[in-house]
């Protein structure tokens, strides 16, 4: 299994970990029987993620993916942060292992999450903005 | 605080003995023959490795004509399996009996076979990781070729009840194989009164370097050739011989085998000390039989720590520990020992496997008491799933 | 006369070279982790074994996706012929395209797989030991599923037309494998453009120890696994990773590889003077082709001087060479490949191989040069056959 | 290919190498295409193997028991060189590896044939006495 020095730095002393009692947004993805399920909490201002954490249960690049993905769209506009996507995660970590690549999956699906969270909290529908949130190829192999 | 090492995964791998270091490297270095040359570098060469074929032999109560050196553990395992069924199948016995939680050098080698047509019977070994003889006596048929089933189990370190399975397909005239990769060492092993056929090991388990294996095959036992070619080995194992490993084998299992009772003596109680203080974890488990198992094997699950975080944390507090063995790391999926044993997939996730032996100490020991609490509460908080 | 050791036996096995044993070390003691293992320890051994995977793929103009770490020579030669044949069998395709002098790992393998049921073509290599690309054209069938031609021969060191070889198996589009055991670092080699499917090597050929071999298969090339078990060398080849031979082997064939023209213009200089001294002594004959032959190996036939007792006495003198290849001493048979190219078995028996390289000097040359004839002499002067 | 240094010494320096011109018995055994040929040269005086000399084509356990098996009979009576086996020759070479058995059998078998020679030159028919000389079996099998 071999991780980069930054997934092992992310995981080392992840970001962001926490909750969000007054979050504007919150997505859970994964299930534990796959092992791995990601929450993320968002808070929004003048249409710009001003807050962000997340809990996850899973492996190493599930919380290093976890860590890095709230990093990269704490302080973005909501189009930029709907814009990330799991190989932008997957570089920003200098690469994923093959088998590893469904956690930056799980990342990118839990921004998505929560931010169709906030716009069902803003009463409207999600869907066309976010697109559907699906399970995680690797998800379904098992 | 000092940053301190603790290498705790001595069932993936053990560090090469200084002994054993010593006694091999002349032979990496200025004897560096070819075994079966002619010339005196050759002829030395050749005795070493006859010297060591007699150190495996004397350590399984075998005589040296029935020990064959092979590239690692797998490929005995693979020789053994594939080649018994292959010989077997000639007079129409088609049918091997496994365990579900073999190492997957069997199991991948069972499911292989069944590909081409042969039919397999994996036993089930309970709560406890232990398989019942009742069970392989129902299972053996008029066309069983073999039974395979490992001497310790690699994950969970249970030890299964090989003399009387041995007794048993004795009796009903059925080959016995057993992968004992794991136990040697650990478990007095004697090949003639087990009754054992054939039996896999391999010397990165018992502080020789990695990438050489021994199978053992009792005399009249008689199978193809997994690798053919030159005449080494009696003409049943090809490639030159690879000396330097072989001598390190032979002195590697004549140390590991001298005071079985010694190791189990010092070791087995800084395993119980382990297992009880993590037993304190609310939400943890002991994975296998408390009694029937290695004297170095820890095996728990903590609900709502994933196994690959709790290692990587423990790296980061310098403990080398595993979860599952290490060459599935990489797979997605959940051992297939703890599935085996009952365990949920959501439990089987947070396993932690910690497997000491006589080099560990008692500072090693507190070590690991003291850090694995923190890091599965670490986790947990981590966890969007768990509240306290 | 202080005694003089020559080693001159350089294609049984070569004596592990200063640079790759210090590149080795490492990972014999310290290195000790896994290399499937998630902490640090298992990182850094992964991480190595996947730097010299990569020195293997650009030795050979390779991928590194496409480097299977094996045992040894053997096991790569029966991995890629027993694997292709099992594969494309279920095609309908079960003929199998060789040479009569291949090494036994290749000969013996595709006898086990007539006895099986498939078909083998055994071209010959005529007087000079180099089979005809006519030949393999002639011999292709629409049901050949695998052409396997060594590089360079073990025994006379004879070059084969590997490149129109790979081009025309292209064509027709057949696989093609070759056993570059002793090719590697002698001769240039590059699997893309020779069009090359599947190649094997063995690191104790070229100063890396013994028990590391490498398969190379192309892109695409699925076969069955020889061994299976854990989910190493990317699931093909089960078996904890020999990290320290691993890398050792790297650092051997970037070595070998970085000035193939350089060994050459050193080694076949000093190879043509024994040619040349030797062909002196009466009754003596040169085996394998004088020019396409690799650039240490002197192979030479002396009648009324049996081979072994011409060993036997050339150790006397300090001289390690042999006759026939290492692993076949012992068995009664004068060897395969000079029957091969037209010996009478009473002219093979008297063959004596000596394979220099660019380790020995113009002293051991020299000593080479006296001491053979007086050897000659003395042991045709003990032979009941011999008149003056 | 394990050679005792019993054997080792024999070969390096054969005892009785060469030809007795005025030999009262001679024989030869073995064949070249196989590889071992040899021919022993025996001098009888009042019943005794006075002198004796060999020549050998052959491997090194061929000349390591020639040497071996001529020191053995070497003032010996008829009878008992007669009796020379090939078991006693191994022996007394501290064993021979079983691909070299053969070698040994060829020099019971030399021996025999020096003496068969001997009793037909004395007029004697050598069957009764020293009974067939067969081909080795290692030779049948080649
Ligand atoms: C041409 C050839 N192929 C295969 C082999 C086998 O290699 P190994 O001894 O590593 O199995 C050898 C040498 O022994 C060889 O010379
Ligand atoms: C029970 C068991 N069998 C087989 C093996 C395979 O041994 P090797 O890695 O030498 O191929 C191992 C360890 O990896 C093992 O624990
Ligand atoms: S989220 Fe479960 S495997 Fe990908
Ligand atoms: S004498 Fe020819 S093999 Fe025995």
């Amino acid at each position: 299994m071999l991780y980069s020095d930054k997934v092992l730095e992310h995981f080392a002393a992840p970001h962001n970990v926490g909750e969000l009692p007054d979050a504007d947004g919150v997505g859970e993805v994964g299930n534990a029987k796959c092992g791995d399920i990601m929450k993320m909490y968002i808070k929004v201002d003048d249409g710009k993620i001003s807050d962000v954490k997340f809990k996850t249960f899973g492996c190493g690049a599930a919380i290093a993916t976890s860590s890095i993905a709230t990093d990269m769209i704490k302080g973005a506009s909501i189009e930029d942060a709907l814009k990330l996507t799991n190989s932008a995660v997957v570089e920003a970590l200098d690469g994923l292992p093959a088998s590893k690549v469904h956690c930056s999956v799980l990342a990118e699906q839990a921004v998505k999450a929560a931010l169709a969270d906030y716009y069902r909290k803003q009463g409207v529908d999600p869907t066309p903005i976010v697109g559907e949130i699906g399970e995680c190829e690797a998800c379904h192999n098992l | 605080m000092m940053k301190r090492f603790v290498y705790a995964d001595n069932s993936a791998t053990t560090k090469i003995s200084d002994a054993v270091f010593n006694e091999m490297l002349p032979w990496l270095k200025e004897g560096y023959g070819n075994a079966s040359s002619i010339y005196a570098l050759g002829r030395e060469a050749g005795f070493a490795v006859e010297r060591a074929r007699k150190q495996v032999a004397d350590a399984l109560g075998a005589q040296p004509s029935e020990i064959y050196f092979t590239g690692c553990g797998s490929e005995s395992d693979n020789w053994a399996v594939k080649g018994a069924a292959h010989k077997l199948a000639a007079k129409g016995k088609k049918h091997i009996i496994t365990t579900v939680f073999e190492h997957h050098a069997i199991l991948h080698t069972c499911q292989a076979l069944e590909k081409e047509g042969f039919e397999v019977t994996y036993l089930p070994v309970y709560e406890n990781g232990i398989v019942r003889v009742q069970d392989v006596e129902n299972a053996i048929r008029e066309d069983t070729a073999l039974v395979t089933i490992m001497y310790a189990n690699n994950e969970i370190g249970t030890i299964q009840p090989i003399s009387q399975i041995g007794a048993l397909c004795r009796e009903k005239n059925v080959w016995f194989h057993t992968d004992a990769v794991q136990a040697v060492g650990n478990v007095p092993i004697d090949v003639k009164e087990q009754n054992i056929d054939m039996l896999s090991l391999s010397g990165h388990k018992i502080h020789a370097p990695k990438g050489i294996g021994v199978l053992y095959m009792k005399k009249g036992i008689v199978i193809p050739n997994l690798i053919d070619g030159g005449g080494q080995e009696r003409g049943r194992r090809a490639g030159t011989e690879n000396v330097a490993s072989i001598v390190a084998l032979g002195k590697a299992i004549e140390l590991a085998c001298e005071d079985i009772p010694g190791r189990i003596a010092k070791v087995s109680p800084m395993r119980d000390k382990i297992i009880d203080a993590l037993s304190k974890i609310p939400y943890s488990r002991v994975n296998g039989d408390r009694e029937r198992r290695l004297n170095g094997n820890v095996n728990m699950s903590f609900i709502g720590a994933e196994g690959e975080a709790l290692l990587l944390s423990l790296d980061l507090a310098g403990i080398c520990a595993s979860s599952g063995s290490a060459c599935t790391t990489g797979s997605l999926d959940p051992s297939h020992v703890l599935l085996a044993i009952g365990l949920s997939h959501e439990v089987a996730h947070g396993s932690l496997r910690i497997t000491i032996n006589e080099d560990n100490d008692q500072a090693d020991i507190d070590h690991i008491i003291q850090t694995v609490p923190q890091v599965v509460e670490k986790l947990r908080a981590m966890s969007p799933m768990w509240e306290d």
